[in-house]
């Protein structure tokens, strides 16, 4: 499943969720990202996320997918926010659940992975040095790269 | 008419979000599309040139540079994504 | 932090306890484990967790510690329980609290792999076929040792 | 006195959850006090014998087979651990 939405989430309620009354679940991972104080050594007063309605979704289901056809997954979920957001905010919420506990732990991982260097969305960040857009990442394109 | 979109720091200097036009001739292919966009004008040049690489997408899908265009298709035009 | 109890856990609130009011957190990862209904092709219908008060809270400290000396960790917990749980209840909670995800992920994966071959609790299932203790498994052998 | 914990099957085969004894004549290490307690009884025995590995800790620490033991040592036995 996934959604994508400017409202923030509540990541226990999103977990229980999708475990309540299921007996055949051993192990459920959960990362979320936060939004941090902090962005190239200036302080973040705030952080805007925009995306590209349409493609996002499609990246995210194609995405979640490929997990699905990679690990024994029982559930899975993806959240991710968009609009504007201050530090301390949850931005993403990815939810693997399984039998067992590696593949819930790979999974979780890979949906990360692949998430931060597929998925359609761009953080501008507002700091004590003006607003600017966040570069992406080489250590992002290593990380998803072991996946391939 | 090709409909295109821009985003993140492309669309701040190009200055618009969206907008329509029909494949110019001798247009083929996405980089074609974006070379021939870049050459439009000096606030397309720069958006182009001046801050890094610029990807693609086509009908909602990642693309690589050399894929052909459809006269009907949604081409957008984007910085490295930095979501997550 | 670590903690060895009898109750039941709520995931959702013991995540938000470490994050709460921080904005120099980026990534939060949990695990839970939970009793399935099944044990080697058998009905569970219940399992029992005994350990070794005193070296239990020994154990987890120093898989703790071991953890935070290899990551950089903004705060972590290890909740484990004891005594009698019936299918679908949590047996174990990790959550790790980081800047950075892979520090996060990495870390929390290494806090279940040690903790299964090191902490001392063992299983006793009630299945169909009468209560039997659980065999420890090669793969958890495998998996600590990734992190030698 | 050692104080000695059993764990897990050794604790239902062995009848016992623990005890304490004085350390017997030429006992020195873990593994030979294990071999001293196996060779007690034939309930002691089937314990050591019939399940699979015994592993040991002394004073809340996870020992190898010839780690040697103090007077005053609390020593246990148990499978390998299946929690988590």
């Amino acid at each position: 499943m996934i959604r994508v939405q400017a409202e923030p989430f509540d990541a226990g309620a999103e977990i229980e969720a999708l475990t309540h009354g299921r007996t055949d679940v051993g192990a459920v991972v959960s990362f979320q990202g936060i939004v941090r104080a902090e962005e190239g050594g200036e302080r973040l007063t705030a952080l805007t996320l925009e995306h590209y309605p349409g493609m996002t979704e499609r990246e995210l289901e194609r995405i979640e997918a490929e997990a699905r056809a990679r690990w024994p997954l029982q559930a899975s979920l993806i959240v991710h926010r968009y609009g504007r957001m201050t530090p301390g905010e949850p931005i993403v919420l990815v939810v693997t659940v399984s039998a067992h506990r590696q593949a819930a732990f790979d999974a979780a991982a890979f949906l990360m992975d692949w998430l931060k260097t597929q998925a359609p969305f761009w953080k501008l960040a507002e700091t004590s040095a003006g607003a600017a857009w966040v570069e992406a990442k080489a250590s992002d394109d290593a990380a998803a790269a072991r996946w391939q | 008419m090709v409909r295109i979109r821009y985003f993140a720091w492309l669309r701040h200097k190009t200055g618009i979000g969206s907008e329509e036009l029909a494949l110019p001739d001798g247009v083929r292919t996405a980089r074609q599309l974006g070379d021939w966009l870049a050459a439009r004008s000096p606030g397309f040049h720069e958006a182009w040139t001046s801050t890094g690489v610029v990807r693609m997408a086509v009908n909602h899908e990642h693309v690589e540079d050399d894929v052909e265009l459809g006269p009907d298709d949604e081409v957008a035009f984007f910085p490295p994504v930095t979501g997550g």
